[in-house]
């Protein structure tokens, strides 16, 4: 009896450092490593990370799309700790997160990538070709609204909800807040996960303006509307592959190649089309990227 | 008021439980392996921290003390915590799920050793024992009952905890749970929230019955 | 799309935990400390409340009548294995839905089945063990059965019930942040915050906040049992009880 | 005196912190196959003294020899295994059956185990355990069936000393005197050296063949044999220790059968009545004892006795008080006391064996050695 309590705490402690021990994959590949491609914590992101995992996976390369998980700075983190080898980002968010204070025109992709390239450069990453699909930040109100623009909430002592990296950032609650800026001053403001969440609050009146995202398929569906950003205080958000450098050159320029060609591919009206698939008709993002990607021809290699 | 947002969503679409099987099946696996990891980790530290305090009984306080520290710091703030450490790795989520388990586990242990009737110990020592083969044959028997007791409560928590892990991206269940509310689709948190009540369930009653066969002369006593 | 950057303005990066902690700003105005403390306090004393209503009069009874053993310990299992986060979650959209706003429903609710397990356990399982031949000798006095259940069990369990109000006290104290992930602030913002601005100080001054505030409460109940309790019978901890399951 | 099987030299301990030694210089010698009881006040060091033999607790001067050999010098687990040890609180392992308990010894000794069944086997038998209660764990029995598999378990590697701490204090007055028969009856088989700790004088008297009386603090006041120890004690301390009533409990140490045989006037039914009238004379007795067939039937008065015609045909009355030659004095004398006459008949097994009267039992008493 003794025994048996013994053997199911040694079988336990077993199957634990099994499993510690255990976890990567073989990568099996002659032509180089295994790419580990993760997707951040919202359904968009999931999806891109299919999309791009399911076409090199199409055309041979060794890929491995891992759980989806956090945000940008867990991506950034784990690009940087070799967990991960792609991560898909939105370009504008890169250049709040590496270079804040950079003073470039942030509407401007190519100035962007000029000051993120390097600062990837250095840690062993590169950003390729940013693709035309945008993905912006949006200041969101009820379909009732006064405001057109930005700048007409000033006057209206609007609760503002959003989540909490908004709270600190010159491109978002600290550049409406700013007299420089828009010079809001807002009556209350409420913290949100992002998310649906900011489209149920703004509806039930708990809020009165979210900054969400552009390609939020919500905002049409629940009769929302996005004010026109009149300061120019949104950055260029662009999707682009960020990858390591080491990845990249085992497996050679066709890499490079195959990514720069599937970038070229994506728009905005697709990011749109997966979030309505994925967010309202409640698909899953494997099989909305794998369907775009017959549509595309790009699986029939 | 609101307009039909979204494609149907019952609280359960069975067809989705039919087709995303597979990611069900994965998530489930996940679970129990970071449920077993945590458990085995944090057996193995409560039993570390337990034969220290029941040595130096003077360091008992503060050692059930820090556990219980420990066990108030809010899970969300640890994996954060972390992250820059360990990454979105498992490591991540098994220190702080072992950790949690540290003060349950640990009381557990010393209540089962304190439990050992003194007499039986003299009468074990006055017999010839070693304090090796006391410890083996005598203390550890007697103290089983508290112990599964505890890894039973500590098991039921960490499963439930598992999901928060979640968030650094080894939630198993809490993966549903959350992809869940990312898009207010109730189908994957109705069942990521079912399933980890039932495999807290099943590996309570599992545990339970092992225990019940490790200790048959407490049979009477349990009742 | 919103990006998740580093904080620049309130709370400088890399500010160390010392200096925030020594800043009067950081405990004083409306998103200060003290205020945000309260905020917590508030929430979970109601919880608490509550929950003690709710708990103790279903258990107390149950045990005295020696009914319902069974479900008692699968209703508790069951109840530590629902996630609460995943519960708070759950009732926001509804709760928003039907007009009731972010808080506090949701996270009451949530919160409240947390704390109804320990409670229930500790109070059922406490009074289910106290001493039949005490119970037999009152009776044999004379007593109600309403006198036995108040003046005899209850009295020599209230130790026992007393465990169960810290642990539920404590997991309550120590659980509630997730609000200020769910649209509502509390002691949890500090946490949030820091997570959503990668500030390390932020992260573990409001985790260390939320420790102390539940090392407080265990306090607090600690001392209202040393109050309460007579002496005598706060040496009868019934060491039973943890081994049936009841936390403590 | 035969020779020593455990002897204290010298024997001090001093506690840590304690301001006073628990035992003081104690020098005892312990005989081969006798049963040595320690007895005084809580704190006068007998259960401590009890310890130091096992090495349970080690002594802080002073020396221990075990079959004449320093016991410090011997391996301790090694020794223990060679000393049998039984507790109040018995002691018995919870987690397994009485079986396992007993076998634990030798096991230890990694004996075979057909030789441990069949040990377990012969000692069950030897104290009294049904074969069934074997594979019974130690929750289910009684306390005395629970003090019995202690003494079992103690008894399991023929250990040639027996160490025992107050073995029958948790169990109620019938059952402990049954236990302590029970001891005796083995002890007649077993011959162990065996040293009982006890706080109840009754018992130490019954059982032990030599007493040793301390004061708080473990200092010797007396060592002597149970009747010398009652009839003479050697200090004001064991004479209050031992209470008032020690004479009365000197009657506990001789039995019926020990006093000089005494017919008294009694005469079967079958002679005849006026050898019956001379009897009583002579006894000056009020009654007359009649037997039929070496059987005692009865009690005739003397008024009936003057005018009957056989003594067959006199009313008798049966008698008050009946002992057996195994009866103890202070049975005896109870038993005489409750039935308001002053003689009881010696009955065994229906043979008629004498009568004792109350004045007997007080010469018994007179002597030392009567």
């Amino acid at each position: 009896m003794r025994i048996t309590i013994g053997a199911l705490l040694v079988a336990m402690v077993a199957a634990a450092a099994v499993l510690v021990a255990g976890g990567g994959d073989d990568d099996g590949d002659a032509e180089g490593p295994t790419i580990r491609i993760r997707g951040q914590d919202f359904s968009e992101s999931v999806t891109i990370a299919e999309v791009y995992g399911q076409y090199l996976s199409a055309r041979g390369y060794d890929v491995s799309i891992l759980t989806p998980a956090g945000f940008r700075t867990e991506a950034i983190e784990a690009l940087r700790n070799d967990q991960v080898d792609l991560i898909i980002d939105y370009i504008g968010g890169e250049l709040t997160a590496l270079a804040p204070d950079a003073g470039i025109d942030a509407a401007d992709a190519d100035a962007i990538i000029a000051t993120i390239g390097p600062v990837h450069e250095a840690e062993g990453a590169t950003v390729l070709d940013y693709s035309p699909a945008i993905d912006g930040d949006a200041f969101v109100v009820r379909g009732d609204s006064e405001a057109q623009t930005i700048s007409d909430v000033a006057a209206l002592g609007y609760v503002f909800g959003a989540a909490a990296a908004c709270f600190e950032r010159p491109q978002c609650f600290l550049g409406y807040t700013d007299p420089g800026v828009y010079g809001i001053e807002f009556s209350d403001t409420v913290t949100i996960e992002f998310g649906p969440l900011l489209g149920e609050a703004l509806a039930a009146g708990e809020v009165d303006a979210v900054v969400w995202n552009t390609t939020a398929p919500q905002i049409g569906v629940q009769g929302f509307r996005v004010l026109e950003d009149d300061q120019g205080l949104h950055p260029a958000q662009n999707i682009a592959p960020i990858i390591s450098s080491a990845v990249l050159e085992a497996w050679g320029p066709g890499l490079r190649d195959a990514l720069n060609e599937l970038s070229a591919l994506i728009t905005t009206d697709d990011l749109v089309a997966w979030n309505i698939e994925t967010d309202l008709e409640l698909r899953e993002s494997d099989d909305v990227a794998r369907e775009w990607l017959e549509q595309k021809g790009l699986l029939a290699q | 008021m609101i307009p039909a947002l979204q494609a149907s969503n019952p609280i359960v679409r069975w067809s989705w439980f039919v087709d995303e099987w597979d990611q069900i099946q994965a998530a489930l696996v996940q679970h129990l392996e970071l449920t077993l990891l945590a458990l085995g980790l944090g057996l193995l530290l409560s039993a570390t921290l337990a034969a220290v305090a029941l040595r130096y009984e003077r360091g008992a306080p503060s050692i059930t003390a820090g556990a219980a520290a420990f066990y108030t710091i809010p899970s969300v703030a640890l994996f954060g915590l972390l992250v820059p450490y360990t990454g979105l790795s498992r490591a991540t989520a098994v220190l702080p799920l072992a950790g949690y388990t540290l003060l349950i586990l640990v009381t557990a242990i010393i209540d089962g050793f304190r439990s050992v009737p003194a007499e039986v110990r003299e009468a074990a020592s006055g017999m010839g024992m070693s304090s090796r083969r006391r410890l083996l044959t005598v203390e550890l028997p007697l103290a089983l009952p508290y112990v599964i007791t505890g890894i039973r409560i500590a098991t039921v928590s960490t499963v439930g905890l598992v999901t928060v892990a979640a968030i650094i991206g080894q939630g198993g269940l809490g993966r549903l749970i959350l992809d869940g509310l990312r898009r207010t689709f109730w189908t994957p948190m109705t069942i990521g929230a079912s399933l980890s009540i039932l495999l807290a369930l099943a590996l309570d009653l599992l545990i339970y019955h092992a225990g019940a066969a490790a200790t048959p002369w407490a049979r009477r006593r349990r009742a | 799309m919103i990006a998740l950057p580093i904080a620049q303005a309130a709370v400088p990066r890399g500010i160390g935990l010392l200096e925030w902690l020594g800043d009067l700003d950081t405990w004083l105005g409306p998103d200060g400390i003290l205020s945000s403390g309260l905020d917590t306090v508030t929430l979970c004393a109601a919880v608490m409340g509550t929950g003690i209503l709710l708990a103790l009069p279903p258990a107390a009874l149950l045990a005295h009548l020696r009914r319902g053993e069974l479900t008692a310990t699968a209703l508790v299992t069951l109840g530590r294995a629902v996630p609460t986060f995943a519960v708070a979650a759950l009732l926001v959209p509804v709760a928003l839905r039907r007009g009731w706003g972010f808080e506090p429903w949701p996270i009451f609710l949530a919160l409240l089945l947390l704390a109804l397990p320990p409670l229930y356990l500790n109070t059922y399982t406490a009074i289910r063990h106290v001493d039949q031949g005490t119970v037999d000798a009152a009776r044999a006095m004379g007593f109600g059965e309403r006198s036995i259940l108040f003046r005899v069990e209850f009295a020599l369990a209230i130790s026992v019930v007393f465990t169960g109000i810290r642990v539920a006290a404590v997991q309550v104290v120590a659980t509630e942040p997730i609000r200020a992930f769910l649209g509502g602030d509390g002691l949890g913002r500090y946490v949030r915050d820091g997570l959503g601005q990668n500030n390390e100080t932020l992260i573990i001054g409001g985790a260390l906040l939320i420790a102390a505030l539940a090392a407080t409460t265990s306090l607090v109940v600690t001392l209202l049992e040393r109050v309460t309790v007579p002496h005598g019978v706060r040496r009868l901890r019934l060491q039973t009880a943890s081994r049936r399951g009841s936390i403590g | 005196m035969t020779e020593s099987a455990i002897r204290l030299l010298e024997l001090t301990k001093l506690f840590d912190g304690a301001g006073e030694p628990a035992v003081t210089a104690l020098t005892l010698d312990i005989p081969r196959g006798s049963i040595v009881a320690l007895i005084g006040p809580s704190g006068c060091g007998k259960t401590t003294t009890l310890r130091m033999i096992n090495r349970l607790i080690e002594p802080t001067s002073g020396r221990i020899e075990i079959d004449g050999e320093d016991a410090s010098l011997r391996p301790v687990a090694e020794l223990r295994r060679g000393i049998g040890y039984v507790i109040q609180e018995v002691g018995l392992f919870p987690h397994q059956t009485v079986h396992q308990n007993i076998g634990t010894v030798p096991r230890m000794l990694r004996w075979e185990r057909a030789r441990v069944d069949e040990r377990v086997a012969e000692l069950a038998g030897l104290v009294g355990l049904e074969p069934e209660q074997l594979g019974r764990y130690p929750d289910e029995l009684s306390g005395g069936q629970q003090q019995r598999v202690g003494v079992a378990r103690a008894l399991a590697a023929d250990p040639p000393v027996l160490l025992m701490d107050e073995p029958f204090g948790a169990v109620d007055p019938i059952v402990r005197a049954r236990l302590q028969d029970e001891l005796l009856a083995l002890q007649e088989r077993l011959r162990k050296t065996i040293v009982l700790v006890t706080h109840d004088i009754d018992e130490a008297v019954k059982v032990a063949d030599r007493v040793a009386v301390l004061n708080v603090g473990g200092i010797l006041e007396q060592y002597a044999p149970p009747d010398e120890l009652l009839h003479a004690p050697a200090s004001a301390f064991v004479e209050e220790f031992l209470g008032d009533d020690r004479e009365i409990r000197r009657l506990a140490l001789k039995r019926v059968g020990d006093l000089p045989f005494e017919q008294g006037p009694v005469l079967d039914i079958g002679r005849a009545p006026a050898e019956a009238r001379a009897l009583l004379d002579d006894a000056r007795s009020e009654w007359i004892g009649l037997t039929s067939g070496g059987s005692f039937v009865g009690w005739a008065h003397r008024d009936h006795v003057e005018e009957a015609a056989t003594l067959a045909a006199l009313p008798r009355e049966l008698p008050a008080a009946q002992v057996r030659a195994s009866s103890t004095l202070r049975e005896a004398m109870e038993v005489i006391m409750n039935s308001r006459t002053s003689v009881a008949v010696i009955d065994d097994g229906g043979r008629f064996g004498g009568i004792v009267t109350l004045e007997q039992i007080r010469s018994g008493l007179a002597g030392r050695d009567a």
